[in-house]
């Protein structure tokens, strides 16, 4: 795709995707509390004791970590901006923008609960990101390469799911933990008034908005592409699997969190480095000694 | 004239031009929005604060670098067979001895 | 000169303008947390390069690191300093150089300080005329939004290189340690001005070998673009010992890391085990000698207890935030 | 390549120059610690820079980078682990105060 094309496709790509995403989460369950908070777009905020440069870099760095992270998501053989040779790696590098952003505007605003989502937010940085790690290096090595089409064409014959189903599910917990979602809902909970979603406003809402459902929708979507074969399907054409895979995985992933109740950091940290590294660590060995017995396509 | 940019920079400079857009978007967007804006009166929060997570937090910074090392092994583990897989049990165990070492230590904690 | 040759050009001016930035700004800025963003966007800033070098599973790595690095270094920042946000020190310009002065702007609310003000006001909100110069994997981060002064400077830097840039920062620096009472305050020590000089002559000295040294070798081959597969064959046959002991040295990092900080208490012990449930609030930790936050600073000097000291701090640390 | 190695090597020195800076200047420690940081980039800079222009065909200096930044990483940890310690002790990490070992 050259670059004029891949611009207006990734810009596409992801406004659409987070649109349907708000609808969504809209839908799907009670009004949903932490990142979907209802925020104005019309009413703009005026922080006495910002940092003026911090407070709107924050939003900024959080649409761009987003926008970077559409380039190399595949809605069909060759429907991707660019197919980068290590596309997955920097799918994770550039994902951690959001919670950058996240840190950047909670500091930036001065105000007692955007500093407390500040601190909460990395530390859901803390647990989330070698647990997702692990949870891709299962996809990985059965696929032989870190290119996201090349992880698809290996789902060929078999999804990835029917493999790892270890991989999967750990990949479902640390993606709600990615995306804030219920239940990891902390940095943007109620007790600290939805933590930067109380002094955001006017166009950095628009921003914060795209972002966090953007977060949600590109989650799902390379979850569809690790573990439910991306684009492949009988009848319908590539980017519509793509799609139904993306919004029934989300669905699945936000239903599923409802179920639990919401948790706290300090479980949600023991949770992660507790459970869920230990287990990404035997779901790597489980799956080396399923492609040792020349189980998988590898 | 030297053969142009191998793909290597050309494949990235859709995303160099990427980062100028989400800028250069987040800024118009910041300058042209002038709608009526409430004021957020809170006291500043800038202060000495003691997070609990402070064992959490470093040995995530020592944890963070396996991830760098298992994705080029996964990328080749299947062409080198046995001898690769050992060699990642030995790391996969000193790294699960780290965090074994931590969870008995009381450090998995929130102080 | 091709486009893609001019737009290398670019993308290496804007990356390399980043990385120096960015370092001035993280050694020189007075707030805390700023001068860890800053260090990140120069990490972006040499990220880029990296990629504009093609070694882009490095550059990744780089700014995947750096991210979750700088975070937790801000935060312990935020735990250790008593001024992290560097409000109080920005109400003083005079302590600052002039380069420091300049990336600690944006820090104060326009209408509380009449010198700040003036100066803040000086350079209205230069957000919106951003440098939009953002190289590969860099984010225009605001602080790109330079002073023109600074423009001029910085663009001299690829040419000659050189960090003669520090010379006037020295200067600006030493007259204003002597008077202050609140000088402990600052974030530097008195040898600065001796420390300036000793970076400016390490840059030129360095900068001079560069420049009178014959050139070396330059091999016109292109790196195989499938870095990663390379990267891992050579991880497990080559430098397989190298790759173990990496993994052992992140053992010992883990096991350095919570002896440093739990030193002294060893795990059985008796009423830690009992009442550390995941999410209990626990008592105050009597072994450690970090009393609460509540009481001032205590300082032995000479320099009296900062006179609000009790607002550095009145958000008592002590409560969880669960 | 259009832009050529000294190029390179010249921002590499600049950051350098500045990383010294700050490593001597700073009161913090943990300002000194990212003086530190800065210090391994920049010599990281320099190992790609000429495994980008000399030897391109082998990638052992990116595996010498990717150790530097291991053990940066692994730095960083221990170091915010020993300022915790002397936190615990002395309530502050100016490097100026601590004097106990002059003479």
């Amino acid at each position: 795709m050259g670059i004029g094309e891949g611009t207006g496709f990734v810009l596409l790509a992801l406004l659409g995707g987070a649109l349907l995403t708000h609808g969504l989460e809209r839908w799907v369950g009670p009004p949903e509390r932490g990142p979907a908070l209802p925020v104005s777009l019309s009413c703009g905020t005026v922080l006495p004791n910002a940092d003026r440069w911090l407070f709107p870099a924050g939003p900024i760095v959080g649409f761009m970590g987003v926008l970077l992270g559409t380039v190399v998501l595949p809605f069909g053989p060759d429907l991707v901006a660019r197919d980068l040779g290590i596309g997955v790696f920097y799918f994770i590098v550039v994902i951690d923008f959001v919670v950058l952003g996240v840190a950047l505007t909670g500091w930036g605003a001065n105000t007692p609960g955007a500093v407390e989502s500040c601190y909460r937010i990395v530390a859901q940085l803390v647990a989330y990101v070698v647990p997702l790690g692990l949870a891709y290096v299962g996809a990985i090595m059965m696929a032989h390469s870190l290119s996201t089409t090349r992880i698809v064409e290996a789902q060929s014959g078999l999804w990835f799911i029917v493999l790892q189903p270890i991989g999967f599910a750990l990949y479902v917990v640390s993606g709600l933990m990615q995306s804030y979602r219920h239940p990891f809902l902390e940095p943007f909970a109620d007790g600290i008034g939805g933590g930067i979603l109380s002094v955001v406003g006017g166009w950095s809402a628009l921003l914060w908005r795209i972002a966090l459902a953007g977060v949600l929708f590109l989650v799902a979507a390379m979850g569809a592409v690790l573990f439910l074969g991306g684009w492949s399907g009988p009848w319908l054409p590539p980017p519509v699997w793509m799609a139904v895979k993306t919004y029934a995985l989300m669905a699945l992933m936000l239903w599923l969190g409802r179920l639990a109740r919401p948790l706290s950091t300090a479980e949600m940290l023991a949770l992660s480095w507790r459970v869920l590294i230990p287990v990404g660590l035997a779901n790597v060995l489980v799956v080396g000694i399923l492609i040792l017995l020349h189980v998988g396509p590898g | 004239m030297q053969v142009e940019g191998n793909d290597i920079e050309a494949a990235y400079s859709l995303v160099g031009l990427l980062v100028i857009i989400a800028a250069g978007l987040g800024l118009l967007a910041m300058a042209l929005w002038r709608r009526p804006s409430r004021t957020i009166e809170a006291p500043p929060a800038w202060a000495q604060y003691r997070f609990g997570f402070l064992i959490y937090a470093l040995i995530f910074l020592a944890f963070d670098m396996e991830m760098i090392f298992m994705y080029p092994w996964a990328v080749v583990f299947a062409d080198l067979g046995i001898a690769a897989f050992v060699d990642m049990m030995v790391f996969i165990a000193l790294l699960s001895a780290g965090i074994a070492y931590a969870w008995g230590m009381g450090g998995l904690e929130w102080e | 000169m091709s486009v893609a040759g001019i737009v290398e050009i670019i993308a290496f001016a804007s990356s390399a303008f980043i990385a120096v930035a960015g370092a001035l700004g993280m050694a020189t800025t007075m707030s805390m947390f700023r001068s860890a963003i800053f260090l990140m966007a120069s990490f972006m800033g040499v990220a880029g390069l990296f990629i504009l070098l093609s070694a882009d599973l490095l550059g990744l790595l780089q700014i995947l690191m750096y991210i979750g690095g700088m975070l937790v270094m801000a935060l312990f920042m935020v735990l250790f300093m008593p001024d992290p946000g560097g409000a109080m020190m920005a109400a003083m310009p005079e302590m600052m150089t002039p380069i420091g002065r300049f990336f600690s702007l944006g820090l104060l609310p326009e209408n509380s300080h009449a010198a700040a003000a003036e100066m803040s006001g000086a350079h209205a909100e230069h957000d919106t005329h951003a440098d939009h110069g953002g190289g590969h994997g860099t984010h225009a981060r605001h602080q790109d939004a330079e002073h023109q002064r600074g423009r001029e400077r910085k663009e001299g830097d690829d040419a000659h290189g050189g960090g003669d840039h520090h010379a006037h920062g020295a200067q600006g620096g030493s007259h204003g340690m002597g008077h202050m009472d609140m000088s402990d305050m600052s974030m530097v020590t008195p040898v600065r001005a001796w420390a300036a000089w000793l970076a400016v002559a390490t840059g030129c000295v360095i900068v001079g070998l560069l420049v009178l040294r014959p050139s070396w070798p330059v091999s016109s081959a292109l790196p195989d673009p499938r870095s990663a597969d390379q990267v891992g064959s050579l991880l497990m046959d080559k430098y397989m010992v190298g790759f173990e002991a990496a993994g052992f040295l992140i053992l010992i990092g883990i096991v350095g890391a919570v002896l440093a900080a739990h030193s002294g208490q060893h795990p059985d012990h008796r009423d830690r085990e009992a009442r550390v449930a995941v999410n209990a609030p626990p008592p105050p930790i009597e072994a450690d000698f970090l009393e609460p936050l509540s009481q001032p600073l205590r300082d032995d000097d000479k320099c009296s207890p900062a006179p609000d000291g009790g607002h550095a701090n009145h958000h008592a640390g002590g409560e969880g935030p669960t | 390549m259009i832009v050529p190695l000294t190029a390179y090597l010249v921002v590499g020195a600049i950051l350098f120059a500045i990383a010294v800076y700050t490593v001597v200047a700073q009161r913090s420690a943990v300002m000194v610690l990212m003086g530190i940081e800065l210090l391994l980039n920049a010599v990281g800079l320099n190992i790609v820079a000429f495994w980008r222009f000399v030897r391109p065909d082998d990638y052992s200096a990116q595996i010498f980078t990717i150790f530097i930044i291991t053990i940066g990483a692994v730095e960083m940890a221990i170091g915010l682990g020993i300022m915790m310690m002397i936190y615990r002790q002395r309530r502050t990490v100016q490097v100026d105060k601590f004097t106990e070992l002059r003479g």
